[in-house]
């Protein structure tokens, strides 16, 4: 066969919060849509957006609409092609039994979160409150979740599928108390697939067939966690089984909510993406509102019959 | 001449030759003991002061982890072991011959000399996109960091080295009539050999950092990437086992640069 | 194992004017070669930009990178000192009670085989990412250095030299402070050295791994934020105070170890 | 040459040796210093081998032998560096001791200068009397007074590597005679001297000594040397060490340049150069890894 | 002791020098080196002033003079490692010539025995043959055979550390007697050996000299050696050097042991010693940093 060679960039190292992927791969969906896939993880100081501009890798699995929107403000030339995670996938998380019992408690407590994007929906949380993110100590999150389990913090942010397991497995759940964004009517869609303007305009049957094919392995994933989790830890066999079980649960939920059940899986809500970007705007992350059409293209989902990418 | 003796047993006299067979032995088996007791004591300390495993894991358990996942140790192992290897010998190989030429070429070396200095400053992490750029997603970009770890120290000492021959010695044998290629192989680069040295074994743990830190940069296999899982899975005995392999690896191939070392410059270093 | 010992010396810039010369025209030729790259090729910023555009960042910058290089600065030098007085410290006690030697040697070597990097993930587990993981971090890529340095140079002292002190009725203590510590100047020096650069970069490495500021952390914030002209900008300013650190030592060096 | 006027006593004793009467050896008197099967092994090496002598206060005796009889053993042993096998007799002021008793009461020159290259020629002088614990300040300016006698007048505040291999050599001995000691041991002073320069410093030692008046025994190759400068001449036999021959040196002193051409001391040099003649031969051949490779400078 | 057996041939020169009649100078052939009105400076020293001598083939001269007065500078010169000044004249051969002509022309031995650390005894012996392009392999084989000559027989694949200081000098020899050249400039070799030794060497060197015959330039800095070995001894005056003084050494050989200790001797010595001790003096109290340090070693 003549298999066009590509590769796909994730956000981070081999986890079931990608199994679709792997599973995609595993059983050759790409294969068969004549493409030679190799999937190349991230790191702590990659950026999926820059390696696909520069043309270093075909797709990329990037950040979210924030790291999407950074790279079109910076003048990169990658377009969004589909949307994995609908809701903001973090939370922030309180002791249950701490002082902080509202969003207005945050005034005066330390708070911890990623400076890479959570700390402005942190401030848009606030803000939509009405309280001033200045009253509240925000600093840079470690890795680690031990200082707020030993309690030196009040309120750490944690994805939901891995920060979240941590915490949870070392306090029970019950112990914890979680505040959500879109409850302050904020949504964070994240885990975008981007592809470079090159790649969209001139080879647009390829794109179409990585997303067919993805998608074919996300639903097998959903379908067989036991054997997708198998597949991501035959690769990456360090992995927790029971923590990367807890993932791939968690990841369909972030990736079947919203509008996805009518639209289908990886759906770019426009709603949402505005949502984002007017708080992007807000905070002065982007100097002014990028040219949404041009970096939003849903045309090749869209080839792909509605039918097909039900979850 | 005696502190070279010194460093040197193998030329100290005495000794018959299945002593010398055995001592190796020994000290071997030393070191294995010594290493068994540490881990002992550490697993007692962990026991008895009731030590979070968060903090710090008991080594049996830690050894457990090897025994039952040993594939990826292993892959990773051989994975950052090849890396390592290949940016060690390029970069010695590099660092050796441009260590030639700015020793010949005295104007090119002052040119060029500062900027190789300001190249060591930077931190390669900073780059992880351009050396994906530049050399992609392959073992080669690993051995490309190795590599610019390694050559440097090398370069310098073979510097170093070539400028510390004796010059009564080079007049002795430009009065025999050698031409400079005959004082460069028969005289300079042999004693600068001890310095070049010297630098490989600097330069040996330097390239497994380059392999390590190169891993960084969106790998699957090797014991930088098992680092980083560990990191950020908050999976301390993934770390530890991660840890004591890459010890392992660094001391194991310290020592064989080391005994090449004795075996090739066996005269030592005359100061 | 005294062999061990840095003798590798970045060397130290004892350069005629001469040499200065062609050094600076070799930079000078370098920046312009890497403008006109740029410049010429109408490089993006996330693949080369031009070094005025960098230098310009810097400028407009300068609050920033001021206020992290002061961060990143701290965390090394203080690393530095704590990790150089432990070296010497461990140096000390292996010479005044030699019986410490066959158990401290060996183990300083095998902890030192083992790249620092690979220390990060414990060290930002146990010491969070405030600044005393980065003193952690740096002291321990630099005692080790300093350690083995050292000890090579308390080894390398003549022992017909401590003989004679020993005929004097000299102990081991007015040997070490006499004899030994002068004759291991020249090689702690040099470990001392190549130290400097090393712990800045060990600082910078470990926080991009996390911390609360610094040049690492500016760097890592810019790579996310696609800010390349910021990244290079750090990064200059992490290369000039790398320099300025590594003469600094190699000045205080050459006025300390006048007799060389 | 511009130094004549800093140096005049230097100048003084190498042009002419002085001219009052030399201290007599006086072997009436108890002995300052006596060894008796003395003896010292290395692993399978017997350096030293039943050595015996006895040194009168005063006296300056020295000793010749073969490279690698155990002279400098026999140094260390006596300095207290090195303790003797069991058996031997040592004795130091009349009393038996051991040798570690006798560290810090020998003034000891060992055979190379070993100055600190970071201290000035002052410093290097003073070590001894630092090492006493004696206030730094008096020693430096007792060690001051002491430059010109040692021909070094206006160099106290350099360092060594400002000097040349006989200044050095002169620092070395200052720093030897600051060790106020009645014993001096002085382990082939001027070995790493040219010939000519050799001669000189000789000549000056003997002007020293005779100022100073302290015991010295002197380890030399140099048979003129040995003859030129002792009241009696110990001889020693290749390894292990003994004595081979004793020699009573009778010129007379102060001693002059032109004695080693005299029918004397001529008589004297053939007895000694017989004696070693065949020693020498006995050492001559063996290889490198047993001799003490001493005469390589490391 | 135990090599005995081994060495036959250097023991015999050791102990009596052969027996031949040695070759007489022949002042009246024509000179094999000739030097006039050579100088040399080195920025503001003058190291050698107006030096003139011719040397006979198959003479043996030894040139004596105080440290630091050009005797090295010299030999480099006449080597082909150094040009003189210009308006020096030198002569080889008959034809007037310029001093990097002469490299690769004369065998050439340094103060120092320079051997290379990483070859044995044999490879370092045959490297000025294998910088000619000879064949290794028969170099090889016929420094093997000169071994037993050198007292070396046995110790062809030792490494220079594993030999004492005497053997490593008999390599440096024996590396420069394979460099068949008609002169050989022999720069102080035994001054790092000590008395006894040297004097063994002289001898065996002698011996050496007879069956070889080589036209040999000799420095040194003792009047014993450069009387003992020389057909003429020429005297250098301290920096700038020129001829002090020329003296013919009317001693008949083969010269034994006891030579030194005879009247003729000891006459000639006095001149000697007489014509150096002024110009000893001059540079005796020079500081270290005009002298040369060829004395401290590095
Ligand atoms: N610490 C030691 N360990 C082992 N052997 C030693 C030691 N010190 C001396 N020897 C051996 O003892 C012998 C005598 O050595 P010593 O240095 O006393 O000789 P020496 O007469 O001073 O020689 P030289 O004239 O060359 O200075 C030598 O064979 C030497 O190798
Ligand atoms: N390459 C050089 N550059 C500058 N000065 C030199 C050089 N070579 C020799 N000299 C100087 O020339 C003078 C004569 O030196 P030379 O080495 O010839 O003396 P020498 O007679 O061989 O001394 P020694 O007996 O100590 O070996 C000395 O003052 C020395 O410092
Ligand atoms: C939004 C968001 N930001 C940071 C992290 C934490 N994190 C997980 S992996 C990694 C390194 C590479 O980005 C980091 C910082 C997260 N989970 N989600
Ligand atoms: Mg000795
Ligand atoms: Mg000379």
């Amino acid at each position: 066969a003549d298999l066009t060679k590509a590769t796909l960039r994730l956000k981070w190292l081999p986890q079931t919060q990608f199994a679709g992927f792997y599973v995609a791969v595993a059983k050759g969906y790409y294969k068969d849509e004549g493409i030679d896939l190799t999937i190349n993880p991230g790191g702590p100081n990659l950026l999926a957006e820059n390696l696909v501009a520069t043309g270093a890798d075909t797709f990329g699995l990037s950040g979210g609409l924030d790291s999407v929107f950074a790279a079109r403000d910076k003048n990169l030339p990658i377009v969004c092609i589909g949307v994995a995670h609908q809701l903001t996938p973090f939370v922030f998380v309180a002791r249950a039994d701490g002082p902080v019992k509202t969003i207005q408690d945050f005034k005066g407590k330390t708070v911890t979160t990623w400076f890479t994007g959570a700390n402005h929906v942190l401030n848009a949380i606030l803000t939509k409150n009405g309280i001033d993110p200045a009253l509240v100590t925000i600093q840079p999150q470690q890795v680690s979740v031990t200082p707020f389990v030993d309690g030196q913090v009040d309120v750490i942010t944690a994805t939901r599928y891995n920060e979240f397991y941590t915490i949870k497995t070392r306090m029970g759940e019950e112990k914890l108390r979680t505040f959500v964004a879109e409850d302050s009517g904020i949504t964070f869609p994240r885990d975008t697939l981007i592809v470079s303007e090159t790649t969209a305009k001139e080879k647009p049957d390829l794109v179409k067939g990585f997303l067919r094919a993805s998608i074919k392995g996300w639903k097998d994933a959903f379908a067989d966690p036991k054997g997708a989790v198998d597949t991501v830890m035959a690769l990456a066999p360090t992995l927790d089984r029971a923590h990367q079980e807890f993932q791939l649960a968690e990841a369909k939920k972030l990736m079947v909510a919203g509008k996805v059940p009518e639209k289908g899986l990886f759906n770019i809500d426009m709603d949402a993406v505005k949502i984002t970007q007017d708080l992007f705007v807000n905070a002065k992350v982007i100097s002014k509102p990028v040219d949404l059409a041009a970096t939003f293209n849903s045309s090749f989902l869209d080839a792909i019959p509605l039918a097909d990418r039900k979850p | 001449m005696s502190a070279s003796t010194l460093s040197h047993p193998a030329s100290a006299p005495g000794g018959s030759s299945s002593l010398k067979l055995l001592l190796p032995l020994l000290r071997l088996l030393r070191g294995l003991a010594i290493l068994v007791a540490v881990f002992a004591l550490w697993e007692a300390l962990v026991v008895v002061f009731a030590i979070r495993p968060y903090y710090l894991p008991r080594p049996s358990v830690i050894f457990a982890a090897l025994w039952q996942t040993p594939a990826p140790y292993v892959q990773g192992f051989l994975r950052t072991l090849t890396e390592t290897l290949i940016g060690f010998a390029s970069g010695a190989a590099f660092g050796i011959g441009i260590g030639l030429v700015f020793f010949r070429l005295r104007a090119l070396r002052e040119l060029v000399f500062p900027l190789f200095i300001v190249s060591q400053t930077i931190p390669v992490i900073a780059f992880g996109a351009l050396v994906v750029l530049w050399f992609g997603n392959t073992l080669f970009a690993k051995a490309a960091i190795a590599f610019y770890l390694t050559f440097f120290p090398v370069t310098v000492n073979t510097l170093l080295g070539l400028e510390s021959v004796d010059p009564r010695q080079e007049a002795l044998l430009r009065s025999f009539g050698a031409s400079p290629r005959q004082l460069m192989m028969r005289l300079q680069f042999p004693t600068a050999l001890p310095q070049i040295f010297v630098a490989l074994r600097l330069a040996s743990s330097l390239a497994l950092v380059g392999a390590i830190v190169g891993e960084w940069f969106g790998d699957t296999v090797g014991l930088g990437v098992l680092l980083l899982q560990g990191m950020y899975t908050e999976n301390v005995v993934s770390i530890w086992a991660t840890l004591l392999v890459s010890a392992f690896l660094g001391t194991t191939f310290y020592a064989v640069v080391a005994g090449a070392e004795r075996l090739f410059v066996f005269w030592g270093a005359e100061q | 194992m005294s062999g061990s010992a840095p003798d590798t010396v970045i060397a130290a810039p004892r350069a005629n004017s001469r040499t200065l010369q062609r050094g600076v025209l070799g930079i000078v030729l370098f920046i312009l070669a890497w403008e006109g790259i740029a410049r010429g090729f109408h490089l993006p910023a996330y693949t080369l930009p031009a070094v005025s555009d960098i230098l310009a960042s810097i400028w407009t910058k300068r609050q920033i990178l001021l206020t992290a290089a002061g961060f990143t600065i701290t965390e090394a030098v203080v690393g530095y000192v704590i990790g150089a007085l432990i070296g010497v410290a461990l140096a000390v006690v292996i010479t005044l009670v030699p019986m410490t030697r066959a158990v401290l040697l060996p183990a300083a070597t095998a902890i030192n085989s083992v790249p620092v990097v690979a220390y990060s993930p414990l060290i930002l587990l146990w010491f969070g990412i405030g600044m005393p993981s980065k003193f952690v971090m740096v002291a321990l890529a630099v005692s080790f250095t300093v350690f083995l340095s050292t000890l090579a140079g308390f080894d390398r002292v003549d022992r017909r030299s401590v003989d004679l002190l020993r005929s004097f009725g000299a102990g081991r203590l007015a040997i070490l402070w006499r004899l030994r510590l002068p004759t291991a100047l020249p090689l702690m020096a040099a470990g001392l050295r190549v130290s400097t650069v090393r712990s800045i970069i060990v600082a910078i490495v470990t926080e991009m791994l996390g911390a609360y500021g610094g040049l690492g952390w500016v760097i890592y914030q810019a790579v996310l934020q696609i800010d390349f002209v910021q990244v290079w900008g750090a990064i200059f300013v992490a290369s000039a105070a790398s320099l300025a650190f590594f003469g600094l030592i190699g000045f205080a060096e050459r006025r300390i170890i006048f007799w060389k | 040459m511009g130094h004549r006027d800093q140096s005049g006593a230097l100048l003084r004793a190498a042009s002419e040796t002085a001219s009052s009467t030399a201290p007599a050896p006086v072997s009436a008197q108890p002995p300052l210093l006596e060894m008796k099967a003395l003896s010292k092994r290395f692993g399978p090496v017997t350096a030293v081998d039943g050595f015996e002598a006895a040194i009168a206060p005063g006296e300056f005796v020295t000793v010749v032998g073969p490279s690698g009889c155990g002279k400098s053993t026999l140094f260390n042993i006596v300095a207290g560096l090195e303790e003797p096998d069991a058996g031997s007799i040592l004795r130091f002021e009349g009393r038996s001791c051991h040798a570690h008793e006798l560290l810090g009461k020998v003034s000891f020159m060992p055979q190379r200068d070993l100055l600190l290259p970071w201290r000035t020629v002052i410093d290097n002088a003073i070590i001894p009397m630092e090492i006493e614990g004696q206030p730094r300040k008096a020693s430096r300016a007792l060690a001051r007074e002491m430059l010109p006698e040692f021909g070094l007048a206006g160099f106290g505040d350099q360092y060594p590597h400002q000097l040349s291999g006989g200044m050095r050599q002169r620092v070395a001995l200052m720093r030897t005679f600051m060790f106020k000691r009645e014993l001096m041991l002085l382990d082939e002073p001027f070995g790493a001297l040219d010939a000519l320069t050799r001669t000189m410093m000789q000549r000056w030692l003997l002007e020293v000594w005779r100022r100073h008046k302290r015991t010295i025994l002197f380890i030399t190759h140099d048979v003129d040397e040995a003859l030129f400068l002792g009241d009696r001449v110990i001889v020693m036999s290749a390894r292990p060490g003994r004595v081979k021959l004793e020699l009573k040196v009778d010129l007379p002193r102060p001693r002059h340049a032109d004695l080693v051409t005299s029918p004397e001391f001529i008589g004297l040099k053939r007895i000694v150069l017989e004696a070693i003649e065949e020693e020498a031969m006995k050492s001559f051949l063996a290889p490198g890894a047993t001799a003490p490779q001493t005469d390589t400078p490391e």
